[in-house]
């Protein structure tokens, strides 16, 4: 907690319980919301999010549904239409494999096919994300996928605070909004502004402001970003951190802004590396400020490879803070 | 929305269907409908008599083969047909076309072109009803094939599970495609499958367009009163092709023609000139009206103006206003 | 694999895998084994006789609680802790982990974390066999939980409709996590369900290892002499949480109870006491020896090497010669 | 069909032609070999590429399946691993939705998750893209998703060549291989080899040697790209035109090769532009290459719209050569 005169501005909490306080918020706000998915109630959720909601709201607002991940959400998505606004939880990002025809066939395309007469005003869930030694089969890091298609939106918290604040926001759009909550992240804490409430979600945001160098990671890549930044200026490095926060619609505008002032770029995320969600942010960059850029870019994913079990080989496998800043080193070599 | 003691406006309806359909099979012909057309010349007594089992509040999930459920729904003509002319004044302002046809004013939500993939959709409008304790039923129509699919499953195990105000219509015409019933299903007892998910699920003369409403209202009935929902197994046949691409080798001419003998328009025609109610020439005036119907239709259709190409990128998400 | 009229063959598998198990969620709690830690306690049962009634050249696919497959199976410890430890000499050289043991040369084909995931792949497997003309079977082993999903009900009907050598093996222990089976299938009667695709479906007791093995040496007999595939159900219950995760906070003491008195290892070994095939000290004996075994694979799997981070991107696909 | 000297060297044939010609030989030289799909026999195809091969090779050869893409595709999957050598055609990419359970998290991962024991020699034909006004659920390309995936490879056929002969190099790998067939194009005619065969599925191809500018496409976006460099030549501009051919693993060797000697480059597809595959092109060459570039990259994809119905409207979403041809020129300004 932090303590200044007024009283305290900010308690310490983690990623789950700011993830929890969402859902209870958006529960008690309004009756038209409630929560469905696999084990999100008896359980309290696969990762402990949902803990306590049941007994708090009852099994209306709180609703166990069988493994059919392609018929809940789809029945999401029917239920948002029928002027309700439900908010579906995928365990995990694995299993959004089997509800894919629904998000993309239908959610996201209802708008357009129907003329713009229906909307699907629709909040999915999914814990995403490697570093817990899951292995092959969940551990996927897909949300570029998602971000490739029109008519989503796609948003990942990476701080408490958007952990907190993301869910009022989404429910608040009248279109489908995913939410990609890092599993590794659940257990972690950060500093939440006590006066927390929704948050904007159009614009990245710079978590450390800098001068030679432009990383840019987000969801789970931000925190090893930070920590390569703080092991640059140990060695006299400035580097700007910036955190997409919302993948579609990509706010490339703040990351052009900070490539405009330090003329390098290093992009980071969990993904595979080739086909990634920073590829499009590189691909933005070569549009739109080649000139600005005095060294080649420097990518960072994911090794090509289902993630493999051990420890040592998943940890060879991600982007490290060591490595974010030796690759930052070599924009400025 | 019929009466339901009303077989002339059964019949009136199904000619519409017909008559309207094959205009369509024309257009298309002639290059003025594009992209995949499927018509539902056959089973006209299925979109006439599940549709008017609905009351106004109802909701209506359907497929891509859904122009005969769009007029029953009380779709205009005209704003079918604009939708099939791409244009801006289509049921879905051009942009969906035949497989896509909506209209969130009559609860009529479209028009999907994945086989099944409207089943879950349909589930989630059931849910959405429960949830806020409005007596609405949604009707969900879907082919045998999509029997097969997973989502066919899942959703129907949601639905009896939850007890949801759903009804599950299944235009059983024999054929997904070019394959039949028994080259998809283990089990071609489709009712009996659905029945093994603790619902009520039985099978209807799918030619009999009286026969099928009733079963609907009864099927209504049961979901609305919250007994959960019911499984309609509508036997029915398509005389046409699965789409205008489609070359039809695969069905013997003898069962087509058959199944022609069953022609629910000829049926239900024939009983109410037994029964007095339809004379001589009434068949035939009820083909003209729907073909001045058309005719007006179809010209006004013609004169509307495209979306234009400036636009091209609404309605994808909400337009900030 | 056991002679079919060999119990204390199976009794003593059954020993195994539970010792097994308890040993693992010690070594899970000492941090050795990580990721996803799923245990079949009071299910061993259902491992035993269902992969006792296979021959060597069947094939079995499998979930990510399949530990007591695995070691029914035939695959040694060491290779199976190994791997838990992620070592280079585990039986997937250390990439999979305990949801992902695999061994070709044993047709044991995982190890598969999607709930369902593995049936359309055994459904392949049964279809090369037929295709290839080979006489084997394919056991297909998932939860109760796997029956809502779309895939299962895929694969059954496909397997009906091809008549493919395939037995389904439903291991029914009453819950999926945390959500049980009236709270997950609106009819609780699997086998009924299995049947509605036309395939020959039954309930068994899954605590009782000689009427597993019995029941699955028919479905496999029945499979293999192409007569289609056939499906069991396995009444089980898992002793233990859903996994090293789980609070476990969904069950009632007084249910868990119960099932322990049906302890598949207590009966078993009580029958063979009653038969006189077991002596008093009999179960001890091997307790004793499946310790001893495990204590040496343990040690063995500890002191083998992890693969070098130099070859982290192998095993992606073939490579070059 | 052309005729030299020694007799006819090349002969006209359509795509179709070229798919079934490569199935048939496919289906004829390995007894191992079988297709399955939906209505791929009696109906002979939705497109009609395998007509007459029920009839040719019999139904143990030439199976229909029902209307379960997630079945059918885990079942080739099983069958590969079984022995076998499986063709599976999924209807249309869209319906791939409802199989990427099985593709990502099974084909994909069971060779790593075994540790190398396993391998699955698959071959899955899906047709794709969009161009025949079939609107918002039948008009996706998704190839893009597929190529971030390890452990498949893609390849997308733009010629009849390789229409007829990437088959035989797909079965012969020893993994899972997906081909993409442009259903616009099927009707489309080409020349043939009268010696076709497999052919080599590692190389991207310079389709047209040019000095000026660079331009990329693949399947679907070749033929605009090659009309572009016509309406290009028209006016003096030389553009080298590449096609991809294989979108995983991605042949940036020669795209960047083509770069430094032309210093401009232009990239076209027909996915939606952000995130779609032509992003890992750019991205590459900002990393690999950035000081060979004399101008801002152009890239060119789909609007960001599931695709409307009309003709007018599909039309203008799509790369055409003239908007082609004006990016290529926007690179020389
Ligand atoms: C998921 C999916 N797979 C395949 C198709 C291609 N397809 C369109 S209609 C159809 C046949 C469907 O048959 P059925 O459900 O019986 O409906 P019918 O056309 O007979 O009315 C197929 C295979 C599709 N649209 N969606
Ligand atoms: C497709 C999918 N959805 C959800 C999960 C998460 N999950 C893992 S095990 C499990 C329960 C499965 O229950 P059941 O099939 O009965 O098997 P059991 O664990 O009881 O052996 C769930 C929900 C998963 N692994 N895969
Ligand atoms: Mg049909
Ligand atoms: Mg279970």
């Amino acid at each position: 907690m932090t303590i200044t005169a007024g009283g305290p501005t900010t308690r310490t909490t983690t990623f789950r319980e700011a993830f929890r306080e969402g859902l209870r918020e958006a529960l008690a706000a309004d009756d038209r919301v409630f929560l469905i998915g696999e084990d999100v109630g008896r359980y309290g959720g696969c990762f402990g999010v949902s803990q306590g909601l049941l007994d708090e709201f009852g099994p209306d607002r709180v609703q166990d549904t069988p493994l059919s991940e392609s018929a809940f959400v789809g029945a999401g998505i029917g239920a948002a239409l029928g002027g309700t606004r439900p908010i579906v939880e995928i365990m995990t990002v694995n299993f959004a494999l089997l509800a894919l025809d629904q998000i993309v066939n239908t959610a996201a395309t209802l708008r357009h096919m129907s003329g713009g007469q229906l909307g699907v005003p629709l909040v999915i869930r999914i814990p995403t994300g490697p570093g817990r030694q899951l292995a092959a089969q969940h551990s996927h890091t897909l949300e570029g996928w998602f971000a490739h298609v029109p008519g989503l939106r796609v948003v990942t918290p990476a701080t408490v605070t958007d952990a907190r604040g993301m869910l009022a926001t989404a429910l608040a759009d009248p279109d489908p909004v995913l939410v990609f909550e890092q599993i590794a992240l659940y257990g972690a804490s950060g500093e939440l502004p006590v006066a927390g409430g929704a948050v904007d979600l159009d614009r990245a945001a710079v978590r450390r402001p800098g001068r030679d160098v432009t990383v840019v990671g987000y969801g789970g890549s931000l925190a090893p970003a930070l920590e390569a930044a703080d092991l640059l200026a140990a060695g006299g490095v400035s580097a700007e951190v910036v955190d997409l926060r919302t993948l579609r619609p990509l706010d490339s505008a703040t990351v052009l802004e900070s490539v405009t002032r330090t003329h390098r770029l290093v992009v980071v995320d969990n993904a595979w590396r080739s086909g990634g969600p920073m590829a499009e942010v590189v691909a933005r960059v070569a549009e739109e400020a080649l000139d600005e850029l005095d060294a080649a870019v420097e990518r960072m994913g994911a090794a090509e490879v289902p993630l493999p079990y051990p420890r040592h080989l998943e940890e060879a496998a991600l982007p490290s803070a060591d490595r974010i800043a030796a690759a930052a080193r070599r924009t400025l070599a | 929305m019929t009466d339901p003691r009303d077989p002339l406006a059964l019949l009136t309806l199904m000619v519409r269907i017909r008559r309207f359909e094959e205009r369509c099979a024309g257009l298309y012909s002639a290059g003025a409908i594009r992209g995949f057309l499927h018509l539902c010349v056959g089973e006209e007594a299925v979109a006439a008599g599940v549709l008017a089992a609905l009351g106004p509040d109802d909701a209506v999930v359907s497929t891509y083969r859904e122009h005969g459920h769009a007029l029953a729904r009380g779709i205009p003509m005209t704003a079918l047909l604009a939708e099939m002319f791409g244009r801006a004044t289509g049921c879905s302002r051009g942009r969906g076309g035949s497989m896509h046809l909506f209209d969130a004013e009559r609860r009529f939500y479209g028009g999907n072109a994945i086989v099944a993939g409207g089943i879950p959709l349909a589930t989630g409008l059931a849910l959405a009803d429960r949830y806020r304790n409005r007596p609405h039923v949604t009707a969900c129509l879907f082919g045998d094939g999509a029997v097969a699919e997973g989502e066919f499953h899942e959703s129907l195990n949601l639905a009896a599970l939850w007890r949801l105000p759903i009804v599950f219509c299944c235009e059983n015409n024999r054929y997904a495609m070019g394959t039949s019933l028994a080259r998809s299903h283990a089990e071609t007892d489709l009712a009996l499958r659905a029945g093994s998910y603790g619902m009520r699920a039985w099978a209807v003369d799918g030619m009999d367009a009286v026969a099928v409403q009733e079963a609907t209202a009864l099927a209504v009935d049961t979901a609305r009163a919250g007994a959960g929902p019911c499984f309609l197994e509508l036997q029915t046949y398509r005389f046409r092709a699965h789409s205008m691409y489609d070359a039809d080798r695969y069905r013997d001419r003898a069962e087509i023609d058959a199944w022609r003998q069953r022609d629910p328009i000829d049926r239900l025609a024939a009983t109410l000139v037994a029964d007095g109610l339809l004379d001589a020439g009434g068949r035939a005036a009820l083909e003209a009206a729907a073909d001045a119907e058309l005719d007006a239709a179809v010209a006004a259709a013609e004169a509307a103006p495209l979306e234009p190409v400036a636009d091209l990128t609404r309605y994808v998400t909400t337009e900030a206003s």
